[in-house]
C-alpha cells in the first residue's frame, strides 16, 4: 500500500459516524448549549479535522496495520531486552468482555468482585515467583514501576529522616537506562558503575560508591549483556549494610522463573513487567504494568489503593499518609493484570519453570550458533549467559565498513526485527538478541541464517546492506530534518506549513 | 490440566524432549540444569512453586468468565460515575483497528517494518493538534496526571523556577500523582477556588503568583467538578506576568463545542485521551497527552518520543522517525528529560482512529449533546426536593456537582439504594472535599437517553422522599 | 510472506492447543474407551495431521490472512455481479455476543425470544422492500435460494397435479448461470432465451418458448448486463397466462431498493442475497443467505419451519406436508440474518432509498468514465444501465492482442480486484464493474485510472500486461495440471504421492 | 438517529450533495431521478417503504444488544442439545482468524491477490483429507444434509441407477434436505434398524439391495442417535456387490479416536464441519464436505469447486488454482455438475486451523475423552429409577438415546423444568420417533466436566422423583 495521510483523505460532507444525538425532548427542555455557555468558551473555529466515510478510515487504518510488524507476525527475537514472547490468543479474548471492558473504576466494590480477585490472585502468585510480600500494579510500565521504587526510597528515607542526607542511587552501565532516568527524576544524584573485564558489576567498585549519601541500589540481573552477577548477595549486603535500599530491575527475568527470586537475592523491592515477562502484549508501546513487589518493610509506601481479602470478600484499602500517594490513576491497566494472571493459569508450577529454561536454552543456542558467523563476537565473559546476550559486529564494521545499523535496515528485507541497542553504546556496534521460550529451533535457525546471509553479503556485496532496505514498505528515509528545529514537522499541521511551503 | 499432559506445551515448543536434547548437544551440555549454573546455589528456590496447577484453555476460559461474571458492568447497568474515567460511545471500528494482531503485539520496530505504527502514531499527533489547535503533540504519556506533572516539569526546566499553582479543585487523586512526580523538584501550591462558582478565585491568584518564583499555573477545563473555566485568558495574562507558563489540562472531547487552550493563552495543554474511543476497563483507558506550540525551547523539553514526518528517498513518499531523539532518557539516561519507556500508544492510535471518524461536524455535534443531556440531568436532579446543585449558577460540560445535604442521607446510602436500581451513582464527594458535607459528582454523557436521565431523576426522588 | 504449507511446518512433539481432558473421576469410572468401542472401529493409525506450536499455527494463518484481499482493503468494484459494498463493522461486532454465537438451534423458542425478533423483524422489512408476503431465510446463498424456489415450482406443480407434464423452466442467457443449473438439479429441461439486438429479454422468444410444459420462469432484472428490462410486466403476464411460476432473482437489486419491487413486476417469489446486497460480508465464499420471498399463495410451500409472533411470543411453525421440506439444516445462517437486520436498521427507508440512487449514480458515472477508455466498449443498448455493466475489451484485444485474462492479472499489480465474468462469454472479451453505494468518486477515478494505465500500457508495451502478476504474493501459475488426472493435486497428500514423487 | 442526520450517511460517501452534483454534470444528466428513467412508472413504488427510522451506531448497538439480552445461551446454561449442532471446544485462534477482516470481507478474487484465500483453503481440504483418509476433499458445501444429497447424486450419475437406501435411523429433518435435492432425479428407500442394537439390519440391506437399481446405500459414523455402527465392512461389501456405492456420513470429530470410512470401505465420505472450531451460531456454524479417492470418475461428478495445488514460474514457489473447473455450472450452466455458489468458505478456514492446532494426537485424545464422558453420563442417568437407554448395549461416541418411559414424564415436561434449573435438556425424539414414546438425545462433550454431568443426573432425579 501507498497510503497517504488521513487528512488527504479528506472529502467536504462525509462522514465516518454519527455519534449520539440529543433526544428532542431534551433539547426542547434546555434549548441549545450557547444559551448558557459564556461565549468566551464556544469554540470560534471548528477544528480541522479531516472529513471521511466510515469505509475509507477503516481502509486506511486496516492497511496501515498490514504495515506493522507485531510479534504474531515475525520470529521475534530482535528486540533484545525486551522479551517478546508468544501473546496466548485467548488471553487476548478473555478480556473482551463487557464484565471488563465496561467497569468503571470507582464502582462499588460489592459490583467488582470478580475483578478484585483477579488483582488478589495475581498478587499472590507474584509473591510466590519473587518471594515480595505486597504487590502493586498500578505502575503502567517498567519506567513508572522504577519511578515508583525510587520515589519509595526517597519517602522510606524521609520517614526516618535522612532523606535530605541520602541523595545519591547507584546503578550500573548495563542496566537499562530508565534505572538512572527515574532516580534523576526523583531528583538523586546517579553514581553508575562500570563493570570488570567479564562484563561482571565490580563489587569493589560498589564499595568505594557507597556512602552515608547512599540512598539506594538499583540494578537488573541479568544485565543487558545476559551475564547473571553470582555475587549479587553480596551487593545487597553491602549496600544494606551503608543504610541504603537494594531494589531490583527485574525485566530480564525470564530465565529466571522458578529458578531464583528477589528475596534470597535480598532485594528490598522489584518489578516485573507483566507485558513482556507476563506475556502480555507490547501494543506498539503500552499501556503496560510494571509489577512492583516489595517486602513487608516497604508496603506502607506502595501506592495505594491495594486490594485486600477477608476470606469472604475483597475490597480496596487505602494506604498510609507516608505512602508515595499514586503513580497512575486508578488501579492500573487492569486488562493486562488479567492476562498476566491468565497466562500463569495456564502454565502452573512447572510451566513457569520451563519458561526459564527454555528460554536459557534457546538463548545459550542462539549464542552458540552466532559466535560462528564472520565479523559477530560477543564481549566479556565466555558463556554464563541467561536469556539474552548483547552481541558486537566490530570486527565486521572494521573489515566491511557495514554497521550494525545498516543491518538494521537490511533485517527488514527479510521481515525481521533487528535492535541495536541503547546508548550509551559500551559495547561496539552492538545488537542484542533474546530469543525467549517462545520459539522452536527452526525459528531460530530462520533468523540466524538471515544474519549469515548478511554478513556475507556484506564481505561480498556491502552496498546492498549500507543501501537497505529494499523490499519494505517505504525506502530509506531522509532523515536530516529530525533534529533541525526549523524543518522538524511533528504534526500534519506543521508539515504543511513548514515542508509544503517550499 | 486433566490427563493430557504429554508433549511440549502449546506456548513452548522446545518443550519436546527431543529437541531439548539435540540443541542441548550443540551447545555441548549434558543436563538442562547446567543452563542455570551461572545461578549459585544458595541462591536457587530448589522447590516448586506454591501455584495453582495448570489450566488447558477450556478450563482457562471457564474458569477467568466465571470470575468475570462476579462483576456487574456499566453496559448492564446505568453508570453516573466519570471523575476521570468516562464512560463515552465508542465507534466499532476503534475496537477493530485496535484488536488487530498487528498492533496489539508489535513494539519498537523501526520505521520500515513498522512504518504503519509510525504513520498511525504521526496522525494521531496531528489530529490531537487540530483539536487543542496545536503545532507539536507527543506520543502518548500514561495519563492526564503524568502528563500534567510532566507539563509543570518541563515549565520548571524552561523557566528555572520551582513552584507551581493549582486550583483546589483539581482531583485529589490526581494531586497524588502530580505531587509525586514533582517531588522533590517542584512544590505543588494551591490557588483558592470561589465558593460560588468553583471558578479559580483570581485575586488569590494574584497574591501567590506575586511570590515570583513560579513556574506555571495549571488549570482545568472543564475542571474536575465538570466546570468550564472562561477565565482563562485572564489566568494566562497572569501567568504571563509573572513569567510563569500557562498549562492547561482538557478533556479533549468537550473540544468540539468548546474554545481551545491555545485561544486563551495555553503554553502547554495536557489531558486525557481515554474519552476519545477508550473502553473504560477498570481505569485501564486512561492516556495522556501534551501539546505545544512548535517553538524549540518547548519541543526541546519533552520526555516523550515525537514522531516526524520526512521524505524517503522516493519521491512523493513519506517516512517517519524520532525528532529529537537525542534527548530523550533512552539516549541520556539520566542526563535526559526525565524519563521514556512505554506508556500508551496503542490507546493514541485509538484516539486518532476516533476523531478520523467523527470529524469536526461529529466533534461539534457531540460537544453539544452532551452539554444538553448534562444540563437536562441537572435540571430534572435539582428538581428533587432536598436535591440541589452545588455551583448551579456556572456552566458546566459533563459533570456536575449535586449536594444531597438537604435529604438527610448520605451519598453512600443514596447510592447504595441505586445500586439495587441498577444505577451506578455519581462519585461520593464527601470523603475528597468534607467541606461541603455529602456531595456527589454525576457524570452525563451522550451515551444517556432521555429516557436513562428519567429514570435516574425518578429512583433519586423515591429514595430521598422515603 | 513466502509461506509454507502448513503440513511442512510439523515438528514432532509440538502442540497447538490441549484439548479439555476426562476428570480424573470419569476415567476411574469407566475406564479406557478400548474396554467398549468394537475393535474394528477403533483408528488402527494415526491421522497424518501435522504437529505444531500454537504460535506457529498463529503466525501462518494470519500471515495468509494478509495474503488475502478482503473489500475492507480495496476499492472493490471488479466483482460485477456481486455488489461488494462496505461491510459495517459495527455489525461484525454486534454477532460476537454469546448471546448469538452460543445459541444451540434446538433451544427451547422460549430461551431465543431475541433471536426469534429479529427473524421476524427482518421477515417484515423484507416483505416491505419486495411487496412479497412471507419470507423464508433458511437458504444460505443465492444459489440455494433459487434451488428452493425451482423445488417451490416442482411442489406447486404437482400438488396441482401438473407436476409431470410442466418439466420446462424458461431463463435468460444474462441472468446467472446458477437459474439454470439450480433449475436442471430439480430435474427440469431449460429454455434459455437471448437477449434482442438492444440487449433486452426478448417477448416475442419468450412467446414462442412458453406451452402447457412451461413450469417457470426465471430472470434476474437488471440481468448481468445492468440493463433493466421495463418490460418485465408483460414477460409475468405471459409466463402466467400460460400456468406458470415466475421467480425473480435479485441478486442485482441494489439498484432498486425503495424504487421499485418484485410484487408490482408480477413475480410469485423472488430471493435477496443478505450478504451482498445487504451488507453482510461474503467470508471468502460463505455462510450466507438467499432471503426466499414469496407471496401468499406460496407460502405453504416454504422450507421450514417459520417464526410466527402472535403479539406477545415468538414461536417456530412447522410447515404442511406439502411444503417442500428444508433446504438447510435448521434455520439458516442466523448472523447474517442479525447483520441484515441491523443494516436496515442503520438505515432506514431514506437510507435504503438513498443506495439505489447512489449505487445507479456511481455506475453511471462509471460507465461515462470507462467508455472514454481506449479499446473499452459496451456492448447493447447505450445507456439504461442502472447498477452493473458488462464491459468488452473486444477492440483492445483486436487492437493489441492484450486479453481481458491478462487484464485480471495486470489488475492485481494495482492491489485491485477485476473479473472477467461468467461462462458462456456472449460479450467479447467481456469484464463487469459494480460500483455499489458504498464508493465515493476517488474510489472510482482511482479504479478508472488503473484501466485507463492498462489500456494505455496494451497500446504502447503489451508485454507488461501479458507477463503480470508482477507484483502480487506470487508470480504466475502453471495451471497446466490442473486439468490432467494424472497431476492436479488436490490435496497435500495427493501432492506428496503425484508431484513430489516426480 | 435524533438530530445528527445532516451531510452524508457513513456508509453512502456520495450522499454529499456537493459530489453528487458534479457526477450528474459529468454525465450530462439533471436530477438523480433521472437515473431509474429505465424503469416504467407504473412499477415504480413512489412512496416511502414503511421502515423503523434509521438507528445512529450506538442506538443500533443498544437496540441490538437488547434484542439479544432476551436470549438464553448455552455458554451460561448447561446444554446437552447436540441432534447435528454440537457444543465443542473452540480453541481461541479459530475466532482470531476467521474474525479477521481480510477472510471476512473476501470473496472471489483471482489466486494471485488472494492467494491467502487459496492456500487455507487447499490446506483445509488436505487436512480432512488425513482425518477421513482420502486424497480428494472439496471447498465446503452448505452442510452434512447437502454434502449426503450430493454424495448420493454423485453416486447416481456414476452408477445410472436412480435409487438410494438409508438406515431409518437418519435424523428425519436431514431427509427432508437429502428429499428435496434428490427430488424428482434420485428414490430415496429406508432400510430398518435393528431395535436392540438400534444399527443397521443387514438382513433388510440384502433384500432392498436385491432390487438391482441401487446408485448408493448411505449410512453414519457415528449415526444419528449416537451409536457407532460397526458393520461398515459389511456394507459397504454389499454396496459394492450390488454395483452400488458406499456413502458414509460422519462426524470428523470422531475420526481422531475412531476408525475412517475409507478402511471399512466407503467410496464416498461427508459430514459436517461444524464441530472442527465453529460455534453454534444458532445453526449457522454448519458446513458440509465431501471427500473421495483421488479417481477421475469421482472428481469429475463434484459439483463444488476443488482447489489444486500447482507450481508457480519462480522454482519452490507454491500456487493455486481450480481443478477441473469446466465440470462446475459456473462453466456449464444446468450442464455442470449439478449447481455451486457461495457455500461456506469461511468454515472451511477455521476447520483447517482447528486441525492444525490440535494435530493427531490432540484429536485422539479428544475423541477418548468425548467416549469416556459420555459414556459417564448415560451410566449416571441410567442409574436414576425409571430412567434407562433405549439402545444401552450399542457404543456411542458423543450422543445416546435416553427414555423416560418409565417414569410417566413426558420429555417436554422434563426440559422445562431442567430449564428452569439453568440446564437445556436432549432433544425430544418423541416427535420424530413416536414409536419409542418418550425419548430424548442426550450429547455430552469435552466440554462437560465431571461435575456439569453430576449436576444433570441430580437435576434429573429429583425431577423424576418429584
Amino acid at each position: 500500500w501507498d497510503e497517504p495521510v488521513i487528512f488527504e483523505l479528506h472529502r467536504p460532507g462525509e462522514r465516518g459516524v454519527v455519534p449520539p444525538g440529543t433526544d428532542a425532548g431534551i433539547a426542547a427542555e434546555v434549548g441549545a448549549a450557547s444559551g448558557w455557555v459564556p461565549s468566551a468558551m464556544r469554540r470560534s473555529e471548528a477544528p480541522k479535522l479531516p472529513e471521511i466515510g466510515q469505509a475509507k478510515v477503516l481502509r486506511h487504518y486496516l492497511r496501515l496495520s498490514q504495515e506493522t510488524l507485531g510479534s504474531d507476525f515475525n520470529v521475534e527475537i530482535g528486540q533484545g531486552t525486551c522479551t517478546m514472547k508468544y501473546i496466548p490468543r485467548i488471553n487476548e479474548m478473555l478480556i473482551r468482555t463487557p464484565n471488563m471492558m465496561e467497569l468503571h473504576p470507582l464502582q462499588d466494590v460489592d459490583t467488582v468482585q470478580g475483578m478484585l480477585e483477579v488483582f488478589h490472585k495475581l498478587d499472590l502468585a507474584m509473591r510466590e515467583i519473587s518471594g515480595m510480600d505486597a504487590f502493586s500494579f498500578q505502575p503502567s510500565s517498567g519506567t513508572q514501576a522504577l519511578l515508583a521504587m525510587a520515589s519509595i526510597v526517597r519517602a522510606y528515607h524521609d520517614s526516618r529522616g535522612e532523606g535530605e542526607q541520602r541523595d545519591e542511587i547507584i546503578t550500573t552501565i548495563f542496566s537499562h537506562p530508565s534505572q538512572a532516568a527515574t532516580a534523576a527524576v526523583k531528583g538523586y544524584k546517579i553514581i553508575t558503575l562500570h563493570p570488570d573485564e567479564d562484563g561482571f558489576p565490580d563489587l569493589e567498585k560498589l564499595k568505594q560508591a557507597i556512602s552515608p549519601r547512599t540512598a539506594g541500589f538499583v540494578v537488573a540481573n541479568p544485565e543487558d549483556t545476559g551475564i547473571y552477577n553470582h555475587r549479587i548477595k553480596e551487593f545487597t549486603d553491602v549496600v544494606h549494610a551503608a543504610g541504603g535500599v537494594c531494589f531490583y530491575d527485574q525485566a530480564n527475568a525470564n530465565g529466571l522463573l522458578g529458578i531464583t527470586r528477589a528475596k534470597e537475592a535480598g532485594f528490598d523491592m522489584c518489578f516485573f513487567n507483566l507485558h513482556k515477562t507476563f506475556a502480555a502484549p507490547h501494543m506498539c508501546g503500552g499501556p503496560a504494568t510494571g509489577a512492583l513487589g516489595v517486602t513487608e518493610q516497604f508496603r506502607r509506601f506502595l501506592p495505594g489503593p491495594l486490594v485486600e481479602y477477608d476470606g469472604n470478600r475483597y475490597t480496596l484499602s487505602e494506604q498510609p499518609e507516608e505512602s508515595i500517594g499514586k503513580v497512575r490513576s486508578f488501579h492500573g491497566v487492569a486488562q493486562t493484570v488479567l492476562r498476566a494472571y491468565a497466562w500463569i493459569m495456564a502454565l502452573g508450577a512447572d510451566g513457569l519453570k520451563d519458561v526459564a529454561r527454555i528460554a536459557v536454552l534457546n538463548n545459550n543456542y542462539l549464542y552458540h550458533k552466532i559466535l560462528q558467523i564472520r565479523g559477530a563476537s560477543a564481549p566479556y565473559i565466555k558463556g554464563r549467559r541467561l536469556e539474552q546476550v548483547r552481541y558486537s559486529w566490530k570486527q565486521l564494521t572494521d573489515e566491511t565498513g557495514v554497521t550494525t545499523e545498516d543491518i538494521t535496515r537490511r533485517m527488514c528485507d527479510f521481515g525481521l526485527h533487528y535492535w541495536t541497542s541503547h546508548h550509551p553504546y559500551i559495547v561496539p556496534q552492538p545488537f542484542t538478541l533474546e530469543p525467549t521460550e517462545s520459539y522452536s529451533k527452526e525459528d531460530l535457525d530462520e533468523y540466524i541464517h538471515a544474519l549469515e546471509h548478511i554478513s556475507e553479503e556484506a564481505y561480498t556485496n556491502p552496498n546492498i546492506v549500507k543501501t537497505a532496505p529494499h523490499n519494505s514498505t517505504v525506502h530509506r528515509n531522509d532523515e536530516s530534518s529530525l533534529d533541525d528545529p526549523k524543518l522538524w514537522c511533528i504534526t500534519w499541521r506543521a508539515y504543511l506549513k513548514k515542508a509544503k511551503a517550499d | 490440566m486433566s490427563e493430557n499432559k504429554a508433549f511440549a506445551h502449546p506456548y513452548i515448543p522446545n518443550t519436546v524432549p527431543e529437541v531439548q536434547a539435540a540443541m542441548l548437544r550443540e551447545i555441548g551440555l549434558e543436563s538442562i540444569e547446567q543452563l542455570h549454573d551461572a545461578i549459585p546455589a544458595t541462591l536457587k528456590l530448589n522447590r516448586p512453586m506454591n501455584l495453582p496447577p495448570a489450566m488447558n484453555e477450556y478450563e482457562l476460559r471457564r474458569h477467568v468468565d466465571g470470575l468475570l461474571a462476579k462483576n456487574k458492568h456499566a453496559s448492564a447497568n446505568l453508570n453516573f460515575l466519570g471523575a476521570g474515567c468516562w464512560q463515552h460511545f465508542i465507534p466499532a471500528i476503534c475496537d477493530e483497528i485496535n484488536q488487530r494482531s498487528e498492533f496489539v503485539t508489535a513494539y519498537a520496530g523501526e520505521p520500515y517494518e513498522d512504518h504503519g505504527r509510525f504513520q498511525t502514531l504521526f496522525e494521531y499527533q496531528s489530529l490531537v493538534a487540530e483539536l487543542v489547535d496545536m503545532d507539536v503533540v507527543n506520543v502518548p504519556t500514561f495519563d492526564w496526571a503524568q502528563a500534567a506533572s510532566t507539563a509543570i516539569r518541563m515549565a520548571g526546566r524552561i523557566t528555572g523556577k520551582p513552584a507551581a499553582l493549582l486550583p483546589k479543585s483539581v482531583d485529589p487523586d490526581k494531586v497524588k500523582i502530580i505531587r509525586n512526580y514533582c517531588t522533590p523538584v517542584m512544590e505543588l501550591r494551591f490557588v483558592d477556588i470561589d465558593t460560588a462558582t468553583g471558578l479559580m478565585n483570581l485575586d488569590d491568584l494574584r497574591d501567590k503568583i506575586a511570590a515570583g518564583d513560579v513556574a506555571a499555573v495549571y488549570f482545568e477545563n472543564p475542571g474536575y467538578l465538570g466546570m468550564i473555566e472562561h477565565q482563562g485568558s485572564d489566568i494566562s495574562a497572569l501567568a504571563h506576568g509573572a513569567g510563569a507558563i500557562s498549562v492547561v489540562g482538557v478533556d479533549p472531547i468537550s473540544l468540539g463545542a468548546l474554545e481551545p487552550p491555545s485561544r486563551y493563552g495555553a503554553d502547554i495543554v495536557c489531558g486525557d485521551l481515554q474519552p476519545l474511543g477508550m473502553h473504560m476497563n477498570y481505569g485501564g483507558g486512561q492516556s495522556g497527552f501534551i501539546a505545544t506550540h512548535d517553538d524549540e525551547t518547548f519541543v526541546m523539553e519533552y520526555p516523550s518520543r515525537l514522531f516526524g514526518i520526512v521524505p524517503t528517498e522516493v519521491e512523493g513518499e513519506y517516512g517517519f522517525g524520532d525528532v529529537a531523539y537525542e534527548r530523550t532518557s533512552f539516549a541520556l539516561r539520566e542526563k535526559g528529560k526525565e524519563s521514556v519507556g512505554t506508556q500508551t500508544a496503542l490507546w493514541g492510535i485509538t484516539a486518532g482512529v476516533y476523531l478520523s471518524l467523527l470529524g469536526p461536524h461529529g466533534m461539534s455535534e457531540l460537544g453539544e449533546t452532551i452539554m444538553q443531556k448534562s444540563r437536562y440531568a441537572a435540571k430534572k436532579l435539582a428538581a428533587i426536593p432536598g436535591v440541589s446543585l452545588r455551583f448551579g449558577e456556572t456552566a458546566f460540560f459533563k459533570e456536575f456537582v449535586v449536594d444531597f445535604n438537604a435529604t438527610g442521607l448520605t451519598v453512600a446510602n443514596i447510592n447504595r439504594r441505586l445500586l439495587d436500581a441498577g444505577i451506578f451513582g455519581g462519585k461520593d464527594l464527601s470523603e475528597g472535599y468534607p467541606e461541603w458535607g455529602q456531595c456527589a459528582l454525576y457524570c452525563v454523557t451522550e451515551i444517556h437517553s432521555q429516557a436513562d436521565l428519567d429514570r435516574l431523576a425518578a429512583a433519586l426522588e423515591v429514595i430521598v422522599r422515603a
